[in-house]
């Protein structure tokens, strides 16, 4: 329909009332599906996560805040949850949201013919979750109990701090059973199979061309939402994106490190950080980084501040730890300040360290590869430590660039010596990192076959501790014996993004975890 | 004809049966699932073949291509992986369009520029045109489009804003696209009809030609062009094919929702089915494409006779 | 009398009693009858010159094709010599001087890493000439052949032959290609393997409508008369018959290997980083053009320079080896 | 009479990579309104050139026009501009080009081909009525069942058929003048008559002016009233057809026309000795001299000029100036005794090396109709023999030929060499030995040869297969050699074929059979693009070599009076088969089919005063269609003794000892 393209419609309309309100923003890749339950990627979390809503949002200090539901009580164990659903809240087609809607939409995320790959952020929580998942345990086994349209209790396994957070997540949202029934294998694939229970609703949902969203007049809370109409293009290439945002059609346009130097100074300028960290993964089982020295001389050898100053330089942070700096600790205080300065880089330790290392292998270093994704970031990155450890250390390294997959699989096979890999948080705690190197029941090769009892039972005894503080303490001492004791990764940066935004808008909230994009709360002269 | 056509029709049958069944052995040795989630690659293998088992990739390689063709039998593709839910012949029919629609027009845009220039060498041959023409042939090729593309975006629609910057709206859309495209095959075109042109004008039928008083317009269209086409149409085939099942750069620097990137993305994402769909779709095409270039060349050259070709 | 003043009366017909004008020639002896003279007239006048060297000959006298042999040569050169000119590797990195315009010290400035352009450009350069050198031998050899076979055989064995290169088409590539890098290291042996998969196709199907084209005709008979086997069929006829085409579609050939390479490498299946070929360079001056255009600039110019005098010195080619076409 | 053109002083030149060719040096001529003019002349001589360069047809990159006038109608053409040349071409002045099988696009169809021109110059004629007239057109040059042949393309077409297509497009717009550049060699006699009467028929309406280029002295005494001599790039001589077949003053037109053969006279065929010259560097004074035996002293320094004999008659010799001694007295002296034609061989009892048994070849045509070409021919060659083969273009002689070979894969029937099948599937070694042992002279000399390969790699193309030579050396001094027995400058073996006259590349082809010292050769026309002269050296060296190395040749060709000279046996084909076979002159004295003796009738002799009076059996009607032959006899349509009986196939029977035939007339 080229013909309603044009702010022709937009006119007509917005003279009767006022001016429309109209967000232009564009989309990375393809949206490749608006399943909440099965979807995966966070383009389609950005999408969903504006026109859904679960039982909290983030707000725009990314803390959980009520949301479909209006409050909760939890009992003294931690164990169960009480949500309260606010009342009056609809969907887009005017029904009422209950909670039978979330029941049915976590059990479905759960169900083995329906589950996605995001079930266990549910399963791994509520009492009965896994075994549901695993088919052996009925819907009535499950801890989610709909005592009326009002009232959701859900049992949860070990006291969990941030699972409120999770129920912001996307897989956590509502559905409604009898629509998504109707649609039957059609749901969610065009804009009138899905139902809206957030902010916004899709007029157009074309999944290589992007998506319109429009405000939903249903929402509860659609006073405060200022914007009338969003239409998110899906965008390849960023120096289009570019050109669309100099030419107003875009209203805000993350920047290519190569851009970045000459926009810098502009005050559309701005940076964003997520909970995402680079790191370099050193496989304990491959020689030379079987060795400890050696490994700390890697560890020790490349300095962050240099690769993201110099050459990312959109804003992410160097890192000193594995767990992102952003992340929630205890108290009102940040994971990483209670953790400060887990590695300084040290070139003179390095060497000293290599020095020891060599020495106690044998004096010659084997052949080291560092393995990348074929991403531009991965491959500078894996470009810039190639040309540190050489002036450094007087290493030569080589490159093994491979597509995605490829170097999950090359890693997970237990195929590479240094792997450059990354992880983003789903929730707002240092356990979305720590429980990846527990290596019960055995090693894993993707996380360098890492195997320390000690680092096991310090994460494995933050899973049962109900005191916060001491919870922290575990997780605490968890990364220092991984990170610093047994030297098993580099850390490298925190991944920030540098951006263009349009100066008429205000409070873009972009979350560094789960769904990135929040529109609910965006401003627009 | 029809006997041979018969035949032909068998084989492409037997050749899209030799390329699904390659492919399909193929993909399967690809690295990597259709599941590779960073979120997944901490499950255990175990707990991933569980995940596996649902879509049925937990059976023997030949159990699912057995699946596979017999569903293939019937028309079905099957669903795809990455873009979950959707059916793989929505999948490349919903993306068609654009790539199809930049395809012909570039295709007709290169082939009618491409030609007028290779005639303007060939007939100024070792002039200025000629050179002319070879410089620009050369830029085609030696400068890959995406610049092209890029440039015509800053310039034409950014600077001067005389067409749209990007996206998919309007027919002006496709203007600057088409031309990105169209340079490809603005070269190709006028080197291989400028050698052949070079050729047939030292034909003796050219003399012939010429002494019936044609002019040289005429001796070029009604003469030369027909009996320079056979080249042309054999390379013409393959770009078609290209052209029309889209380009990746080209479709994502102008932000148009083709499906130029799917081929590649799938691979990339291990998403087995619409690979599979995307070859079969990509084959046909390309050997129908071949059939008729084929068909083509006995019609343009009597002289050849492949439909009966004995010796 | 001179020669042309004798034409001069040649001009007109002459009439019988204007003869006494030549009177002055006639010597004594002119008009006695000495008859035929055999061996006046079997001088050979010009010694046997081989087709090659009197193509090269040719060549030598056509402007462009031997500016751009000069200037093929400097790029060869330079492309040899190049990254030694200056003090710096390629691979050798200065964060403090990334993104230098093009300035004294370094020649064509500097990537992002701060890496020398110049000499990084001389040694992608090396690289772009070997995809190209391959390209082309695949496309002579395997091209050339399979195209000749198939048309000439004709028949059963054309229609596999033909249905063979339809399956390697419409395999998708880069399945072959990763499944390929499974097996063998990402580096220039696998692009190598992987071009000759299918980079030769187009030349073979080329080859072969020009060999259907030229397999009835007189000449070719004629050969067959005299007992020419196939194999001299195609090396003495078909290919000095469509040379024109297989040197015009190598001018295609090259540029689209050394991008498919640059495609290779960008994706991860091709060179390692630090290494980079012309492609990979155009790649990525290409993200960088908007600021940095010069990254973009002095490879694709390099490229484009090598591309012209190609297509120079081919066309000076296709027309010296075409008796046809003389100045 | 009013000029209609006038060359004056033209010269031309073509630039090769060896040199500057002089191939027309300094001709002048006049065509009146309505007049015949005749050039003849040594093959290589600068006909073709000539009249490309009226039609402004020469390649513009190698050829320049160093001097001279070319004045059509007033304007001189050299000058003129394209758009004004355009016009004429066509129109006013329209050609027949020599080389009937690359003349053709082989792309158009042949009525689209000759509709072209008339759409091209009638503004107001639509384009069905041109092809309306286009099959009106292939009609009148004899094209049979013309209005089904128009959609066909040149391939299909034989190489007479192709002939009568090029000279239907050069009569389509009715010109002013008619360059016909050997319209009819490749022709036989009863259509070359045809095709004559329509010239004439064409020049009596219209007025035509015709320069008729032409080996065929024959030709020339029926339709020339003018007479141009060429050698050696000049006109040598210049007058009316009696004037010049009766009292010619140039010693090269005394050769020419003693080598017209005579078929009663037991004598070797006279030939010019010595090779014509290099044009690269002409001689200084005349061309000719060198082998001219009445050469005097000055022919070797000075150029003579035209000497002005009648009003219409003039020469270039020097034996004309007053000081010269008299001719009558010269010739006298010289007159040199032709040998003696060599005896008869006796092949009776000599083994067939060659035995053709019911020999098919079928050309499959759109849909599934069958081209039978050859269908069901059976003959025997002895060793030693030369059967001649003759019979009306398109019947299927280069067909038979070439299937014998196996360049075509027969449809049916046997062929035995020495006795050994070879049809069906044959050993690599037999091929081989065949294909040393059989040579072929091709039709098409231009076409058969590589346009890419040099004279000497061409010829030397099947020593190399068979690896004759020992060196490079040897290589070469065996093709020049083969160069000049066919009476080529050895200095050719450095050119490329399209840089030589038609008759040149005949003999290229010739020398090409000969390199492999075979036993059979089949000479499909070996001699139709040649001047007499050099018909004459050909025809005796072919015979000659017979003599020598017991060679067995199957001769095909139009001109009947050389296929006479040379033949043991005559075969007659029509229509696919073959309709009497007999030694030649039982043939000649008693042809005993009803088309032999059309056939003979039709051959034109060498003296005007005969041409001019004589009466010929013309055949009525069309060559009927060979996809859909007659049934029964298939010369019935045309035959004057028709019977109902010819409804059925007449049986190959041997009517007298030796003298085969088909037809019901002969019981
Ligand atoms: N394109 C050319 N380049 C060089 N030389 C040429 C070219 N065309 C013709 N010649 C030479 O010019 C001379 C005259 O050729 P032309 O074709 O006029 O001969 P011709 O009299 O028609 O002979 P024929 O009777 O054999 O056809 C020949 O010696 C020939 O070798
Ligand atoms: N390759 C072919 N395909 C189809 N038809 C053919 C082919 N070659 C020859 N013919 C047809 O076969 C018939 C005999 O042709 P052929 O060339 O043998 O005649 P010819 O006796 O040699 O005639 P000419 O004296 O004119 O050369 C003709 O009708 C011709 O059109
Ligand atoms: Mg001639
Ligand atoms: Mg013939």
């Amino acid at each position: 329909n080229s013909s309603s393209t044009s702010s022709g419609d937009g006119k007509n309309q917005g003279e009767k009332t006022e001016a429309k309100k109209t967000l232009n923003l564009s989309l990375e890749n393809d949206i490749p599906d608006l399943n909440q339950v099965k979807t995966t990627d966070g383009i389609s979390f950005s999408v969903l996560n504006n026109i859904m809503e679960g039982l909290y949002r983030l707000d725009e200090n990314h803390e959980a805040v009520p949301a479909m539901a209006e409050s909760v009580d939890i009992s003294d164990d931690k164990l169960t949850y009480t949500f309260h659903i606010r009342e009056g809240v609809k969907w887009s087609n005017g029904e009422v949201v209950t909670a039978h809607d979330f029941r049915y939409s976590w059990l479905r995320a759960m169900h083995p013919d329906t589950a996605g790959s995001y079930s266990f952020i549910i399963a791994d929580y509520v009492k009965g979750g896994a075994e549901y998942l695993a088919g052996e345990a009925a819907d009535s086994d499950v801890g989610i109990v709909a005592e009326d349209d009002q009232t959701l209790v859900v049992t949860i396994n070990e006291p969990t701090p941030y699972f409120l957070g999770l129920t912001a997540f996307v897989t956590y949202f509502p559905l409604n059973e009898k629509f998504v029934t109707e649609a039957g294998d059609s749901f969610a694939l065009t804009a009138d199979k899905i139902l809206y229970n957030g902010p916004f609703t899709l007029t157009e949902y074309d999944q290589a061309a992007g998506v319109k969203l429009v405000k939903n007049d249903q929402y509860w809370d659609s006073y405060n939402v200022d914007i009338d109409e969003v239409s998110l293009k899906v965008i390849k290439e960023n120096s289009t994106a570019l050109n669309l945002f100099d030419a107003g059609e875009l209203d805000k346009v993350y920047l290519s490190s190569s851009d970045i130097l000459s926009y810098q100074d502009s005050e559309e300028y701005g940076t964003e950080s997520k909970f995402n960290s680079w790191f370099l993964q050193m496989n304990l089982t491959k020689a030379p980084f079987d060795n400890l020295n050696i490994r700390k001389a890697f560890q020790l050898a490349v300095d962050p501040e240099i690769l993201t100053s110099q050459i990312l330089n959109n804003g992410s942070t160097p890192a000193s730890g594995v767990v992102a700096a952003g992340m929630a600790g205890v108290d009102g205080q940040l994971f990483r300040e209670l953790n400060p300065n887990l590695v300084t880089p040290d070139i003179e330790k390095a060497k000293e360290y290599l020095a020891a290392g060599l020495a106690e292998i044998g004096g010659k270093l084997p052949e080291v590869t560092i393995l990348t994704a074929d991403d531009t970031i991965a491959k500078d990155t894996a470009t810039f430590l190639q040309s540190e450890f050489k002036k450094n250390l007087g290493v030569d390294v080589q490159i093994s660039t491979k597509p995605y997959s490829g170097r999950l699989q090359a890693m997970r096979d237990d195929d590479y010596q240094l792997g450059i890999n990354k992880w983003g948080a789903d929730y707002n705690d240092a356990s979305t990192y720590l429980d990846l190197w527990v290596s019960v029941p055995e090693a894993k090769p993707l996380r360098g076959n890492y195997s320390s009892e000690k680092y096991n039972d310090l994460v494995a005894k933050s899973k049962t501790e109900k005191d916060e503080a001491k919870r922290m303490e575990y997780l605490l001492e968890a990364e220092r014996v991984m990170v610093v004791e047994d030297s098993i990764l580099t850390p490298l940066y925190d991944e920030g993004k540098a951006f263009l935004l349009n100066t008429d808008v205000s409070n873009f909230t972009t979350h560094p975890y789960g769904a990135p994009l929040e529109l609910k709360y965006v401003k627009k002269n | 004809m029809k006997k041979f056509l018969a035949v032909r029709i068998f084989n492409i049958l037997v050749t899209l049966f030799v390329i699904a069944t390659v492919t399909f052995f193929l993909m399967k040795l690809l690295p990597g699932s259709p599941f590779d989630e960073e979120k997944l690659a901490d499950l255990s293998d175990e707990a991933r073949m569980e995940f596996y088992a649902r879509y049925g990739l937990d059976q023997p390689v030949y159990v699912q291509y057995a699946k596979y063709m017999g569903n293939l039998v019937q028309g079905d593709l099957g669903i795809s992986y990455y873009y979950k839910g959707q059916k793989v012949e929505s999948l490349i029919s919903g993306r068609i369009g654009p790539s199809a629609l930049l395809g012909v027009q570039a295709t007709i845009l290169g082939v009618s520029i491409g030609l007028i220039l290779g005639m303007i060498a060939a007939f100024r041959h070792n002039t200025a045109w000629d050179f002319f023409t070879m410089f620009i042939a050369v830029i085609g090729v030696a400068i890959p489009n995406f610049v092209f593309a890029a440039l015509l975006q800053y310039y034409v629609g950014l600077k001067w804003g005389i067409l749209p910057v990007a996206f998919w709206e309007s027919y002006d859309s496709s203007i600057l696209p088409t031309i990105a495209l169209s340079m490809m095959v603005i070269a190709l075109i006028a080197r291989f009809m400028r050698n052949e042109m070079l050729e047939v004008l030292q034909q003796d039928y050219i003399l012939t030609a010429r002494s019936k008083g044609l002019s040289q317009m005429k001796v070029i269209i009604r003469h030369t062009l027909r009996n320079s086409m056979i080249p042309i149409l054999t390379i013409l085939g393959p770009i078609v094919v290209s052209l029309l099942t889209g380009s990746l750069v080209i479709e994502n620097i102008f932000g148009i929702p083709g499906i130029g990137s799917l081929f590649v993305d799938s691979i990339k994402v291990n998403d087995y089915t619409t690979i599979m769909g995307l070859t079969i779709f990509y084959s046909t095409f390309y050997i129908l494409t071949v059939l008729v270039v084929d068909l083509l060349y006995g019609i343009v050259d009597p002289r050849i006779r492949i439909a009966g070709s004995k010796g | 009398m001179t020669n042309s003043t004798l034409e001069k009366y040649e001009k007109t017909n002459i009439e019988k009693n204007e003869m006494n004008n030549f009177d002055h020639l006639f010597k004594e002896d002119s008009f006695k009858v000495v008859g035929a003279k055999k061996d006046s007239q079997d001088a050979i006048t010009r010694p046997y010159v081989g087709i090659f060297k009197e193509s090269w000959l040719r060549l030598t006298k056509n402007k462009g094709a031997v500016v751009s042999l000069v200037v093929l040569s400097i790029l060869i050169i330079l492309a040899l010599i190049g990254p030694y000119m200056n003090e710096y590797t390629y691979d050798e990195t200065n964060y403090e001087k990334a993104f230098q315009e093009p300035n004294s010290e370094h020649w064509f400035g500097t990537d992002k890493f701060g890496r020398d352009q110049w000499t990084r450009i001389w040694e992608g350069t090396r690289i772009s000439l070997y995809i190209a050198l391959l390209a082309t031998v695949l496309d002579l050899v395997i091209g050339v052949l399979y195209g000749s076979i198939s048309a000439l055989v004709g028949g059963k064995v054309d229609n596999v032959m033909q249905r063979i290169i339809e399956v390697l088409v419409g395999i998708p590539n880069l399945i072959l290609i990763i499944l390929l890098i499974m097996l063998l290291k990402p580096g220039i042996f696998t692009i190598t393997v992987a071009m000759v998969i299918t980079g030769w196709v187009n030349m073979a199907r080329l080859v072969r409508s020009q060999v259907f084209k030229l397999k009835n005709q007189e000449f070719i008979l004629a050969s067959k008369a005299l007992g020419a086997s196939n194999s001299r069929l195609i090396k003495e006829h078909f290919i000095p018959n469509t040379l024109g085409l297989i040197i015009v579609n190598m001018m295609f050939t090259i540029p689209s290997a050394i991008f498919t390479e640059a495609f290779l490498s960008f994706i991860g299946l091709g060179l390692q980083e630090p290494l980079a070929s012309l492609g990979v360079l155009i790649n990525d001056g290409f993200k960088a053009m908007r600021n940095n255009f010069y990254l973009l600039l002095y490879p694709a110019g390099v490229i484009v320079g090598l591309m012209v005098c190609f297509n120079l010195l081919a066309d000076g080619l296709r027309d010296a080896l075409d008796p046809k076409m003389r100045k | 009479m009013e000029t209609l053109l006038e060359v004056k002083d033209l010269n031309v030149s073509f630039r090769t990579q060896a040199g500057v060719v002089k191939a027309v040096r300094g001709v002048n001529f006049k065509v009146n309104k309505g007049e015949t003019l005749a050039i003849v002349g040594e093959s290589g001589s600068g006909k073709s050139v000539t009249s490309k360069a009226i039609m402004q047809l020469l390649p513009n990159q190698t050829a320049t026009y160093d001097s001279g006038e070319i004045i059509f109608d007033g304007q001189n053409i050299l000058e003129i501009n394209d758009k004004k040349m355009e016009a004429i071409r066509g129109s006013e002045i329209a050609m027949v080009f020599q080389d009937p099988m690359t003349a053709l696009n082989p792309t158009m169809t042949i009525g689209k081909q000759v509709a072209e021109s008339i759409l091209n110059h009638n503004k107001n004629v639509t384009k069905k009525e041109a092809l309306q007239r286009a099959v009106e057109i292939l009609e009148l040059v004899g094209i049979p069942e013309p209005a089904a042949r128009v959609n066909q393309y040149p391939h299909q077409f034989s190489g007479g058929m192709r002939q009568r297509v090029v000279i239907a497009i050069a009569i389509a717009c009715n010109p002013r003048l008619l360059i016909a550049d050997e319209p009819t060699t490749a022709l036989d006699v009863t259509i070359q008559a045809q095709i004559l009467d329509l010239l004439k028929d064409i020049q009596r309406k219209t007025g035509t002016s015709i320069i008729l280029i032409t080996h065929d002295l024959g030709v020339v005494a029926n339709m020339a009233d003018k007479v141009a001599v060429m050698y050696a790039g000049r006109i040598v001589e210049q007058g009316t057809v009696e004037e010049v077949f009766d009292s010619a003053e140039h010693p090269y037109t005394w050769g020419l026309l003693k080598s017209i053969p005579d078929l009663d006279a037991d004598e070797e065929l006279y030939s010019i000795p010595g090779t014509p010259p290099d044009l690269l560097s002409p001689p200084i004074g005349d061309a000719f001299a060198a082998r001219n035996e009445f050469a005097l002293a000055i022919d070797y320094e000075v150029q003579p000029p035209m000497f002005a004999v009648s009003e219409t008659h003039s020469a270039a010799t020097w034996l004309l100036h007053e000081k010269a001694p008299k001719l009558s007295t010269i010739v006298q002296e010289k007159e040199s005794v032709r040998a003696k034609r060599k005896g008869k061989k006796n092949l009776t009892l000599a083994q067939p090396i060659i035995q053709v048994r019911d020999l098919k070849k079928h050309f499959r045509m759109s849909g599934d109709s069958y081209l039978k070409a050859v269908d069901g021919v059976t003959f025997d060659i002895k060793k030693g023999e030369t059967l001649g083969l003759v019979g009306e273009s398109g019947c299927g002689k280069s067909t038979t030929g070439r299937t014998i070979l196996r360049l075509y894969e027969p449809t049916g029937g046997e062929v035995y060499f020495n006795g050994k099948p070879i049809h069906g599937d044959l050993k690599k070694s037999d091929e081989n030995t065949i294909r040393q042992k059989m040579q072929m002279i091709f039709q098409d000399p231009y076409a058969s040869l590589d346009p890419r390969k040099k004279v000497l790699d061409s010829v030397a193309e099947g020593i190399d297969i068979h690896k004759l030579a020992a060196s490079a050396k040897d290589r070469k001094d065996t093709v020049q050699n083969l160069l000049e027995i066919v009476g080529l400058n050895k200095s050719f073996m450095n050119r490329y074929p399209h840089e030589f006259s038609g008759g040149q590349r005949q003999r290229i082809g010739i020398a090409r059979a000969l390199a492999l010292n075979p036993e059979v050769i089949i000479a499909d026309e070996p001699i139709s693009a040649l001047d007499v002269s050099i018909q004459a050296q050909v025809v005796n060296l072919l015979k000659d070599l017979q003599h020598k190395q017991d060679l067995t040749y199957l001769f095909i060709a139009h001109d009947i009076s050389m296929v006479k000279y040379i033949s043991d046996r005559i075969g007659v084909m029509y229509l696919g088969s073959l309709v009497e076979l007999a030694p030649t002159d039982e043939l000649s004295k008693e042809p005993l089919h009803p088309y032999t003796q059309a056939l003979l009738s039709a051959v034109p002799t060498p003296n005007p005063k005969i041409e001019r009076g004589r009466e010929r059996i013309i055949l009525s009607g069309d060559l009927p269609n060979p996809i859909n032959p007659p049934v029964g006899c298939r010369f019935r349509t045309r035959c004057p003794y028709a019977m109902e009986k010819c409804g059925e196939t007449p049986i190959w029977k041997e009517a007298q000892p030796n003298h085969w035939v088909a037809c019901h007339l002969i019981e």
